[in-house]
């Protein structure tokens, strides 16, 4: 029998009790934060979630020594740096809030581009000097203008995908500009029997905002065309009825308040056709008024 | 647009348009019916697909060509 | 659509659009005047204002060649 | 569009519009006068302005040909 | 401008636009009928479709706000 | 428009929409369920091809012909 | 659709859109209620104001007309 320090087992037992007494479990992956900010999302978290970092080994048994079904298969979410974030909100908006606290971070040699970097054309704060050669050397577009470096195109220096090098990494940083994300990474999280991983747990609000509108419009739509009169759909009801009541009394030629004026209009305008017509042949086949 | 509304009415419920039934419908309604002006909608109607005249825009052939000139 | 030809015309001759009236209305078209309709109806109608609604289409109507522009 | 044509005529020509100028330029133009169109006719031009009618309208002309552009 | 609008109600009455028509209309609208216009017109219109023109002017109406969409 | 979000909604997930249904739904949603407008609804629904009246844009053909003018 | 026809539904009756109901309506509407994608709708709203998104598409509609002519 291998012997097991106290410390350890305390350490897997407070895990064991945090996982036992929250409604959702997470597992997340804090690579690449540095030590100052990770002090400040755990602040913004107290009162909603408590992120404990501990060994691989002491998590796993942890989750394999829990009483909740299925539980255990978090383990398998293991990434980076892996931590456990317990909490009793809903894992959508566990993960909303870790998307949402995280912030810009300047360029890491030898990390991977998250989306096309791109180095806008424009105005730099740099006076003259080896910085110029150095911005050529990378294949951005430079030269001096009014005493000043400025960038001549937009250029894209890392796709997609591609590995940063530490020429560009350095120059991203003096350019100040920050193409990276940090923050807590939410691979996963358990609810009820349920492990969510993170495309799941990602929330469109654009999509929801739309498919609302979808909704509505779909609903006016049918409650129009069906007539069924509710506080929406009345209004376009009625408009409807008035452009048809419109419609047969302009082409009925009926001169009601609400028809004359148009149809006086149109016989001023049919009769300014017609004259243009004439006019166009003989000018002195129309009056003076409509000669022009 | 009394006269108008009345024979939409008498249109959609599937009733003819004729003075009988106009000068009902707006009786109900408590408009006035004048003779003549129903006399002249059935006339003006008269020679008239209503279904055709319903649906096709009138108004935009109103106001643009006036609006075009 | 009757039942909003019948409201359009109450609303036009002056007079309340109450489901007595509407249902009078109906008849005298010879139009069927199912209750729980023309309860909806009212009932809808009475957070809408019928002149403004139809305006609404008209300053459409007047924006439109200004908006086109 | 008789109707329209023949008031249009009559106030272009700086005459009354009334019934039997009406009636005198459509059958001098081989149309038919119906007496009910044109007493409704009068009528409804009763207190309309033409002049401004055509006028108001063609404002909204003006900005409509570009619109159509 | 009476000199058209004779010769459109002539033409929506279904009657020839010729010296005579035109001169019989605008005598009972009261204007004046000056002969040399009259001619003129009457020579003009012969190469004039006046329903066409006034369709044109429908579509054109018709086409703005689809083009202006 | 809580009646047209049940019928949506029974639509939706391929129920029928018939009175037991639909009150089920509503009262489901803490919404009152009015015996007569659930008829109602109903019975406006009847005839109409549900997938069609929800494309068909009510709101732009309504406004449109104005809009044009 | 059916989750946002749910919410919507809810949202109408004035009654709050938590799990709970949203799971109550879609099983009286016949509808499969799958828990993490309630959850993750419950979520998005939480953001998003309803009746805002609605007044949107309300005024896009009042205006496309306008636009659109």
């Amino acid at each position: 029998m291998h012997h097991v320090a106290e410390w350890k087992k305390d350490e897997v037992k407070d895990l064991k009790e945090l996982i036992e007494s929250h409604e959702v479990v997470g597992m997340a992956n804090l690579a690449d934060i540095p030590g100052p900010q990770l002090q400040k999302m755990r602040r913004n978290l107290k009162g909603n979630a408590t992120l404990k970092m501990s060994r691989k080994t002491f998590m796993s048994l942890a989750l394999e020594e829990s009483k909740k079904a299925n539980v255990a298969s978090l383990k398998d979410h293991m990434k980076g740096q892996p931590a456990l974030i317990f909490t009793n909100m809903n894992p959508f908006k566990l993960y909303k809030i870790l998307e949402e606290s995280k912030t810009e971070a300047p360029a890491k040699p030898g990390s991977t581009a998250p989306f096309d970097i791109v180095v806008p054309k424009g105005d730099t704060a740099f006076k003259p000097g080896p910085i110029l050669g150095e911005l050529q050397k990378v294949g951005i577009p430079a030269k001096i203008d009014k005493g000043k470096i400025v960038i001549t195109k937009d250029k894209t220096v890392v796709a997609e995908g591609d590995e940063i090098s530490r020429e560009i990494a350095s120059i991203l940083t003096r350019l100040d500009i920050h193409p990276m994300e940090v923050g807590i990474d939410l691979i996963a999280a358990y609810e009820d029997q349920t492990v969510y991983t993170s495309d799941l747990l990602t929330i469109d609000e654009e999509k929801t905002l739309s498919d609302i509108q979808k909704a509505f419009t779909q609903a006016l739509n049918l409650s129009v065309n069906a007539v069924i009169f509710t506080e929406k759909s009345t209004p376009y009801i009625l408009q409807n009825a008035h452009s048809k009541a419109m419609n047969l009394a302009l082409n009925a030629e009926i001169l009601t308040s609400k028809t004359r004026e148009l149809l006086l209009a149109k016989a001023y305008s049919q009769m300014l056709a017609v004259a243009g017509e004439v006019s166009a042949k003989n000018a002195d086949a129309v009056d003076e008024e409509l000669q022009e | 647009m009394e006269y108008i509304y009345a024979a939409m009415l008498l249109h959609t419920a599937g009733q003819e348009i004729n003075e009988g039934n106009v000068k009902k419908v707006l009786e109900a309604a408590g408009a006035e019916a004048d003779d003549a002006r129903v006399k002249a909608l059935i006339a003006a109607l008269e020679d008239v697909d209503i279904e055709e005249a319903i649906e096709k825009t009138a108004v935009a052939a109103a106001a643009a060509p006036a609006a075009a000139a």
